[in-house]
């Protein structure tokens, strides 16, 4: 079992239509040198799931302006205004979802479950189209799973086995996202030999990632 | 006052809204200030959504660590005793109810405690990052802001813009008054002594309930 | 904001007819001491909700023992015959959840969710009573939120805020139930000082824990 | 063969459905035995539900570490690469199918691969622990066990014991023979050459379909 994989190799895993999920938070944590590598490779019409679209010039954005995604689901997109130049000419579908409900959404895919009922989005747009839930006397919405075909995601370090360990805000939606795709690729700033990190201290443990790309540090 | 300095009294005033041990999450802008203003012989500590608790001040240029930032993607710094954690625990955070007081701007507040702070739509999309998590989850919303917009009222008797979250706002602070939600409607309890209560009923959409007790602004 | 009390400030905050967060799997990161002075207290009428209920001598199995639970939430009782013979014979309502809704279950009443839909139990005894739910052509349970009055829980160290980590397999349900009780007593074998933890590898952030016990070693 | 070599026959049969990499998790009782058996040049990390991915052989005595045990309670190990979590991610990995496998005893299966493991009304009720959430979301369910108790069925056509789970069995390895649960029925795949088809038959409710390329269970 040798998860380590070069970046090219890495590239030829997302295909064209395919559901991407990606890693960070205003591209703080976002695995930046598989991102530069997808918008060379201009593969196209995929569905982004990610917290926010980044910036222009900067983590998942610099693929919102190569126009490779045909989908976008995040819970902001404020900071690149071509996501929302895209959004207001209907060249791409932009799905706004709460922050901490992405989060439920995409850790029930990775955990197995159906989704979750959350309060957050009650009495709000965000209600459209979903189920209302009464539980112990309060409402609550209904959200589904949200899952992916290829999650490409960040760590600041990496065992040969595909252990992951974060140093400071690069966590974010990293480790909820390792578990939620058919196939995860994590970029690791750095790879460490089996046994080099204590088991006390890992924060994904190596069963969800299936491949390993060492470099590109993150910022 | 300048836009500074009226930004710096609102922020002033709110911050004596906290206490001792609070877990605070602040906006981004003018709530942001909040933390210069924390009131002497108490520790607060600010959570930041994108994924700890602790947040410090921006670093000394040469000491950026570009792996550790506020939610609005700017270089901070973590403070002793401060934890990382990932996007679900943080939310968990703030939509379980751990987080003592959550402090907002906004487009709009109506006399039932609505709020309005995502969207104008066809103009400004941006999304709701964790505003509605937080407007939810935090045990005391307070919303910070100028008074009004280039004229136009944002406290109003009913929002008109798509709410961030139904019945959410506690309390408003703005650098003409504070102002409690109550069930009966916006009630003021201080105001600024640069203002009569008729200038700030005029900027206000809502009719003002006047606390019996009305304190001066400080 | 000083969370460290004594043992005895920390027993006087479980009154009788108490819900009852216990941590710990078959005793192993179970908040021993506190346990102990629960039984010698003599509070009653409590529920318990627990993994399991331990061994007669060993664990919150010893609050069985001392007859201080009217109904008892768990997995697993099979370790404790105490626990079988007071619900054969009627002594003591037992439900008995499966271990990983037990886990969403918790962590749902913590977290803030009015519940998950979960695949587990599906077509069996567990799924009784429950609301069935078919989200993207799968049915699930919904199950609802846990929560408690008090929580005791076992941490290998706390730093003085209530910073958390922990060593080996002692985590198990202490970190879910930091979050989803009213009051939550942490029981850490050592308590260091503020600073002393680094912030990548803390398990359980302080802002869960209302108090901290030092000492009574686990094991 | 004593009940010993018996079990052992049985766990190293079930060892060799095994493959590279794979992660899983074995019931207690005879399950646990397929760990002495891992077919060599390959590697499997076993999963313990009370929270780690890792599971190594019992300590020598002077090496015990009482804060990691496994799902039984027992002292264990934990092998370089392994790590620690708590029961919420120990059960998304087990509910999310990350498991590669799971090994469990059960009192009943049936041909629909429904099992029933957990209870017997008024005799014995347990809990099903962790049992329900592994049948469900690991990616393959081998039960392992003697083939009929006290000789009587366990192998039958209908389970009537409450169930563990419906469905939710793919392969069963007894003494006698290794079983496919197919949607026709069990089928018998591979026989111990120390019984008859007839042998296995007669120690089975349900009708057992033979595999025309029937083979020596080693």
């Amino acid at each position: 079992m040798n998860k380590r994989i070069s970046i090219e190799e890495a590239l030829n895993l997302v295909k064209d239509g395919d559901t991407l999920m990606v890693g960070g938070f205003l591209a703080v944590g976002t695995p930046e040198a598989l991102i530069d590598g997808l918008v060379e490779k201009g593969v196209k019409d995929l569905t982004l799931i990610c917290n926010d679209t980044g910036f222009p010039e900067k983590g998942v954005g610099k693929m919102v302006v190569a126009k490779q995604f045909k989908k976008i689901i995040a819970s902001h997109v404020g900071t690149n205004r071509e996501t929302g130049r895209q959004m207001n000419e209907g060249e791409t579908e932009v799905v706004l979802v709460p922050q901490g409900t992405l989060a439920e959404q995409i850790r029930a895919a990775g955990f197995g479950l159906g989704g979750v009922l959350t309060p957050t989005g009650m009495g709000t747009e965000v209600e459209k189209g979903k189920e209302i839930i009464e539980v112990q006397g309060k409402k609550y919405l209904l959200e589904e799973p949200l899952s992916a075909d290829v999650a490409i995601i960040y760590a600041t370090m990496a065992d040969e086995k595909g252990n992951l360990v974060f140093h400071g805000s690069t966590r974010n939606f990293n480790t909820l996202m390792a578990a939620a795709a058919k196939t995860t690729i994590v970029l690791a700033d750095k790879v460490v030999p089996v046994g080099a990190l204590n088991p006390n201290s890992v924060i994904v443990p190596a069963v969800f990632i299936d491949y390993i790309v060492e470099g590109g540090a993150n910022g | 006052m300048d836009k500074q300095q009226m930004q710096e009294f609102i922020a002033r005033r709110v911050a004596k809204e906290l206490h001792d041990g609070d877990v605070v999450n602040l906006g981004i802008g003018l709530p942001t200030l909040v933390a210069n203003f924390v009131p002497e012989g108490i520790s607060v500590d600010f959570q930041s959504e994108n994924g700890f608790i602790g947040l410090g001040p921006a670093p000394a240029e040469d000491q950026v660590d570009l792996c550790i930032s506020n939610a609005g993607g700017q270089p901070v710094t973590i403070c002793e005793g401060g934890v990382f954690f990932d996007s679900a625990i943080s939310f968990g955070i703030i939509r379980g109810g751990h987080v003592s007081a959550t402090v907002l701007g906004a487009l709009q507040v109506d006399e039932k405690g609505n709020i309005a702070n995502y969207m104008i739509p066809g103009k400004m999309v941006p999304g709701m990052g964790g505003a509605m998590d937080l407007l939810i989850g935090a045990k005391k919303v307070i919303v910070a802001m100028e008074h009004t917009v280039k004229g136009n009222h944002k406290l109003l008797k009913e929002c008109n813009l798509p709410l961030t979250a139904p019945a959410a706002v506690d309390l408003i602070v703005t650098e003409m008054g504070v102002i409690e939600v109550t069930p009966e409607g916006f009630k003021l309890i201080e105001i600024n002594p640069e203002y009569t209560v008729e200038d700030v009923q005029a900027a206000t959409e809502a009719t003002l309930i006047i606390a019996d007790d009305l304190k001066d602004m400080q």
